[in-house]
């Protein structure tokens, strides 16, 4: 169970191997890499910049990531997040969820996406091929996805 | 007592600084009050809190409702909807 | 849209950096590694090998594919299974999906996994630490999980 | 018309062998009927064929039910429920 907030790009293959090396009880892996879109037409970007709320990232991270390992057996978990100035193709963050059958690993993985999509203190910032700036605006649907997850019981 | 009051994204952006320390009056005691007071302290309070109800609000560091009683918080965060992941 | 059938160890990170180099119309990708679990006490095993039927294999995962592409919004997809023998801890199966949300890329990893687990022609034999050799058996759960998607509409 | 057979996993164990190709009589028209057929085919079939509703089949590669008609296919395989992934 894992958490970092760093400007560094990730390797999604060395952090399921870090997590994973000499383990026999693990079946299933679960990855999500959310990527900098490049948009097009008017909505094209030419980057876009990740700030956060340094302290409280990292304990919203962690309570996101705690619940999850409540709510599924989870063997382990990463949660890596990146900050700074991005281009289009580039890594913003990074889940992994490790369990022993992969209904668990893909239900944690989704938790904890909507969760730190509607939780976690990060603003992205556009700069637009047209010279304009602009804050990303909340997506009404990730509310909806987070908010899903207050109903149903985990399948344990 | 003095709080240390930080800001985020936009409302960073027009309040034009990312965190003060600020005394504030007795008769401020919850988030929403807060505001109101913040909302009296300039033109740039005023713009960047005149949307209040998109604003969320951080009480050391956990999410809060903008009815939360202050409750002696030491660091009040200010920031628009989170836009991560 | 890719499948590969091979005895070889796959990389993640490197499976999804082809898979999305050089794009910048993606922002979600998703992965699910499937390994052998060693098991303990009287279910430890020293190691699975896969057998499967060649060119039905092939047809039945580019199938499963294609149907997962009709569905959802797909950029990008990838099946790598292996076969022969295995030891506890290994990779097994590796399914990417990659799409421009993460909803699609999320439903499509785990449709890929349920078909690919009822329909795909493999069979694992489990060597046990006892010294005995048996053929797993399917679980019923797997066609419960497959058998879900019949009635959902996608989520376009 | 000679048609390849083609067994895989325990349904390969019992029957020992693989692959063969056969020839088959006129009155065997449906999967179910070529799994009646095997089985008089000798006690290894007969073992092999003996939970006949748990068994597999395809035709030319395709899934089907053991209701299924021939229809001409030229490989027939048979195999136990898949297990892989």
């Amino acid at each position: 169970m894992t958490v970092r907030v760093e400007r560094e790009d990730f390797d999604v293959g060395a952090e399921v191997a870090r997590l994973t090396v000499g383990r026999s009880d693990i079946g299933a892996i679960v990855t999500f890499s959310g990527t900098v879109r490049g948009g097009s037409g008017a909505d094209a970007i030419t980057a876009m910049t990740l700030e956060h709320y340094p302290g409280m990232t990292e304990a919203e991270l962690a309570r996101v990531e705690a619940e999850a390992g409540k709510r599924w057996p989870l063997k382990a978990s990463l949660i890596v997040h990146r900050i700074g100035t991005l281009k289009p193709g580039e890594n913003i963050v990074l889940v992994v969820t490790a369990s022993a059958h992969r209904q668990a690993a893909f239900a944690a993985a989704e938790f904890l996406m909507d969760y730190l999509k509607t939780r976690a203190p990060f603003w992205k910032k556009e700069m637009r091929a047209d010279g304009q700036a602009r804050w990303v605006a909340a997506r009404e649907c990730d509310r909806e996805a987070a908010g899903r997850w207050e109903e149903i019981s985990p399948p344990r | 007592m003095p709080v240390k009051i930080l800001y985020f994204a936009w409302v960073r952006e027009k309040i034009g600084k990312a965190e003060e320390i600020l005394d504030l009056p007795a008769n401020v005691t919850t988030v929403a009050e807060l505001m109101v007071w913040l909302k009296g302290r300039g033109p740039e309070y005023a713009e960047a809190f005149a949307q209040g109800d998109v604003i969320r609000v951080a009480l050391d560091r956990n999410h809060v409702k903008s009815t939360a009683p202050l409750s002696g918080a030491r660091e009040i965060a200010f920031f628009p909807p989170v836009t991560g992941g």
